[in-house]
């Protein structure tokens, strides 16, 4: 059976050349960076490079990122490295209740170690109200941490707004852009972001590797202890073949960014309306239009969503869903509950999140057995038609 | 994830529906993660001569809901009762972990339906 | 020119299988392992096969495997772990004055945080003594961290006696494997180990990834904060194909244990006696017998180590040195000094770390090159002669 | 890490040596990192007519030795307490930031050298 791969938010797959260049950073130029002598130059040389190229993706300067082990470990970095490093100044952070848990548990981690989170409401299609944030400023806060776009829904929260507001108030801004890095433009500059956290594995460099950025002045306390390297923001030996794929990873990003998101937004396109057309009883999660250009996520009433996944499953197709009984947890998606969604309709939700490699063929396949498996479902269910 | 007999009950549930007019209905939520599970039952001579269901949950519920109904068709209403939340997930060859909650679905509502169906004969 | 390794100690190239294995879980088996669709279950599974591997290697469960990010992650999470998890037990840790800098700085740091930490002296083979160790011991010892071999001058520690004494006192005992671990036989449970590091990069695993054993029932507290991967204990979407590749170079290490270290032996006491035989005012560091397979560690008088391995690097031959001027810090090898050497001494230190893949023949060249090289500098030296 | 002017000096050192009965000796010790630079020079009429040195350092501070030695040939004395570390550092193309120190060994050296040599002179 062909396999359909409809959630590029979950993962996405390592790029070609970025596979083949981690190849060969991993058998034939091994050097460890910190070592002086030839096998070490060659590669601390390809890692000094790798940081220009993440740089150069969201317009910062090379000495402004620093690599990670990927998104968790650069939201937690950036949150508690500002924390801590700022905790003189006040203790008070704000966020939002629809983050990632990597910045939402962090926070609560820092709640129990004295710092005060304001957690912003959004409103139905997910996006902060800039009232909201005014108001939550007080003279103790230190951070906004808001998440660029979201994880689940794809909204694009009002970042250079924020930014502002943050710069003129003397606040450090960090965004969550695990999601939107490599897939959607980004300017630090412009958008007057002090931190960014980003992750390699969603903009097809491996799983294990990412970056954050720090703009230059940020008072910011290292979190993992140990060697010098990263100029000490984060100790233990560079990930060299990781990076080296991350910086090719940003360098195709960049190239291709124009084509790709209108090819992928045309995709996305595509099915929110060949669903709004074909399935009854739906309802269209996220921002109608400042949405991630490969993020489609629906709710389809009176059925559940990992029975929906598993159905998918069978055709061939991986998609997500905001389901407790997919999560394992006792609620469903805390993103769709935030919004205003009730639990019956949260559990209904699927995410499909589309990537570069999609094709028009595997959406008019999706969009040709969804109805059959969604009127299935309703058919067993005892909430419809009751 | 889930055994063969898992998906085999998941993609081809058996009993799925209502019974107009049943002796017996049992419905119960599930507290743990939101899901509902709907019985039917058909009595004669404290025999249960037809069964049907309507869940809404998870690949397990459905499993669960389905392997429930096969068990207790043709059964009287003492042996029913007997039938555990454990006996259910046997029969299924397994659950995984996480998914040990939805088979409390399927015999609850069982047992409710049978129950209800008491309740309804003693009036 | 040809180019010789002998810098294993710093970091291994990754073995052909494990590289092979790792291209597949990026550009074809890339599902997130916390995904329930078939790209998603095919990584949990090889993941939880990696696991198993991990775990066989050093006789542990797999349950008592935790994949990190690397070396330096596994001592932070080790030790910061344990510290803030038992703090009500106890505020005492001993570790001792020649570890690694993951273990020294996540030490000084907890300092600042409120633990009292004993370092304890070592001789001059860099052993620790077991009457310093049990002199050391309070009431308020929560955790004893001992390196089971150090990476300068290979000396392993007397690790069964070390878990035995832990053991009777209700201690835990963490031991940072890092250089160990894939490269001599470990057994967790013969030696009493409640916590051990390893990283992938120092046995022909990739940089970036490597495992934190932590023994059942052992109370750590995680670190970072995010999603419930690791079952808790380390959050981060998981590092798919460095996990896949550590299970592989773990099964390979295993496989090949008794050979390797049979033949990389043959090749350091090849060394040894050639050097000892060919260029006179040495000193072997280290102890005598009790060191890694593949280290060599000797001090020139005289010459300064940074020189000497431009030297070779002229050569061809990658080495290390604990020289200040190789690391760019202020002072020589901290592991050096406390095994009681001068400045100078600790200045001509050349450490060679020898690996599977090196000859006979690059042996012999080494030794051929080595004495007029020492010459040389030494003419060139005020120390020298005069 | 090294320009090639900087290998070149290193892999061949110029004026490696002594001088007996120089007439002028310095030797400094860098307090960073604990080398040691010895400079031998000898004048005649206020100039440098040989110069040597000993070195116990890294490979920067070795070139920086041979560099400052080639500069200083034939130079007056007042020419040759003008040349600064940082010329040392540029005749060589540029250090790396962590070996700036280095070449202030070589420099220092040098001047204590003809220091040696004026104070001698005038006993
Ligand atoms: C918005 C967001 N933040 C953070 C993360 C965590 O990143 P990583 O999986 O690289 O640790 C993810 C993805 O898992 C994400 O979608
Ligand atoms: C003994 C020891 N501990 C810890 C580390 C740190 O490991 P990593 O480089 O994987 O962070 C190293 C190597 O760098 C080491 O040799
Ligand atoms: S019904 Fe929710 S997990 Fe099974
Ligand atoms: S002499 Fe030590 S760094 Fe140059």
């Amino acid at each position: 059976m062909k396999r359909i791969y409809f959630d590029h938010s979950a993962t996405t797959p390592v790029d070609r050349e970025v596979a083949e260049l981690m190849m060969e950073y991993m058998t034939e130029k091994y050097g460890n960076p910190s070592s002086v002598h030839a096998f070490g130059r060659e590669t601390r040389k390809a890692v000094e490079e790798a940081r220009e190229k993440v740089a150069a993706l969201i317009n910062a300067t090379p000495n402004e990122i620093f690599f990670t082990s990927g998104g968790t470990e650069g939201d937690n970095l950036a949150i508690k490295g500002v924390a801590y490093a700022n905790r003189k100044k006040g203790n008070h952070i704000i966020t939002t209740a629809i983050e990632h848990h990597a910045v939402l548990h962090t926070c609560e981690y820092l709640e129990k170690q004295g710092f005060t989170i304001t957690y912003l409401p959004v409103d139905e299609h997910a996006m902060v109200r800039m009232e909201d944030l005014k108001n939550a400023i007080t003279d103790k806060t230190i951070l906004i941490s808001i998440m660029f776009a979201n994880n689940e829904v794809g909204t694009i929260q009002p970042i250079k707004e924020i930014g502002q507001l943050a710069r003129e108030k003397g606040i450090y801004f960090h965004t969550d852009a695990v999601q939107a890095a490599g897939n959607c433009p980004i300017d630090v500059k412009e958008l007057n972001i002090d931190l960014l956290t980003m992750s390699g594995h969603k903009f097809y460099a491996s799983k294990g590797v990412g970056a954050l950025y720090i703009r230059r002045g940020v008072r910011v306390e290292e979190i993992q202890h140990g060697g010098g390297h990263e100029r000490n923001m984060r100790a233990g030996t560079e990930n060299v073949p990781g990076i080296v794929g991350l910086g090719k990873a940003a360098e195709v990003a960049m190239r291709d960014m124009d084509k790709k998101v209108a090819y992928v937004k045309g995709l996305r396109d595509k099915i929110i309306a060949g669903i709004t057309e074909k399935v009854p009883h739906i309802k269209l999660n996220g921002h109608p239009d400042l949405r991630m250009p490969g993020n489609v996520n629906f709710s389809f009433m009176y059925i559940e969503g990992e029975s929906l996944l598993l159905n998918l499953d069978l055709k061939g197709i991986a998609a997500s869903s905001g389901s407790a009984c997919t999560s394992g947890s006792l609620d469903p998606s805390h993103v769709l509950l935030s919004m205003g969604l009730t639990h019956e309709v949260a559990h209904g939700s699927l995410r499909v999140s589309l990537g570069r490699g999609n094709t028009e063929e595997e959406v008019n396949y999706f969009l040709n057995v969804v109805p059959e498996i969604v009127e299935r479902l309703r058919s067993m269910s005892p909430l419809y038609g009751s | 994830m889930y055994t063969d007999k898992v998906m085999d009950h998941f993609t081809n549930p058996r009993n799925v529906g209502e019974i107009k007019d049943a002796a017996g209905v049992g419905e119960v939520g599930n507290a743990k993660c939101g899901d509902i599970m709907r019985i039917y039952l058909q009595v004669e001579n404290d025999i249960i001569t037809d069964v049907k269901f309507k869940t809404f949950g998870c690949g397990a519920a459905i499993a669960t809901s389905s392997m429930v109904t096969e068990m207790v068709k043709g059964k009287t209403l003492d042996e029913a009762l007997e039938i555990s939340n454990q006996a259910v997930a046997e029969a299924l060859g397994g659950l995984p972990p996480a998914k040990m909650h939805c088979s409390n679905l399927a015999a609850d509502a069982l047992h409710e339906a049978i129950k209800d169906y008491i309740a309804k004969k003693g009036k």
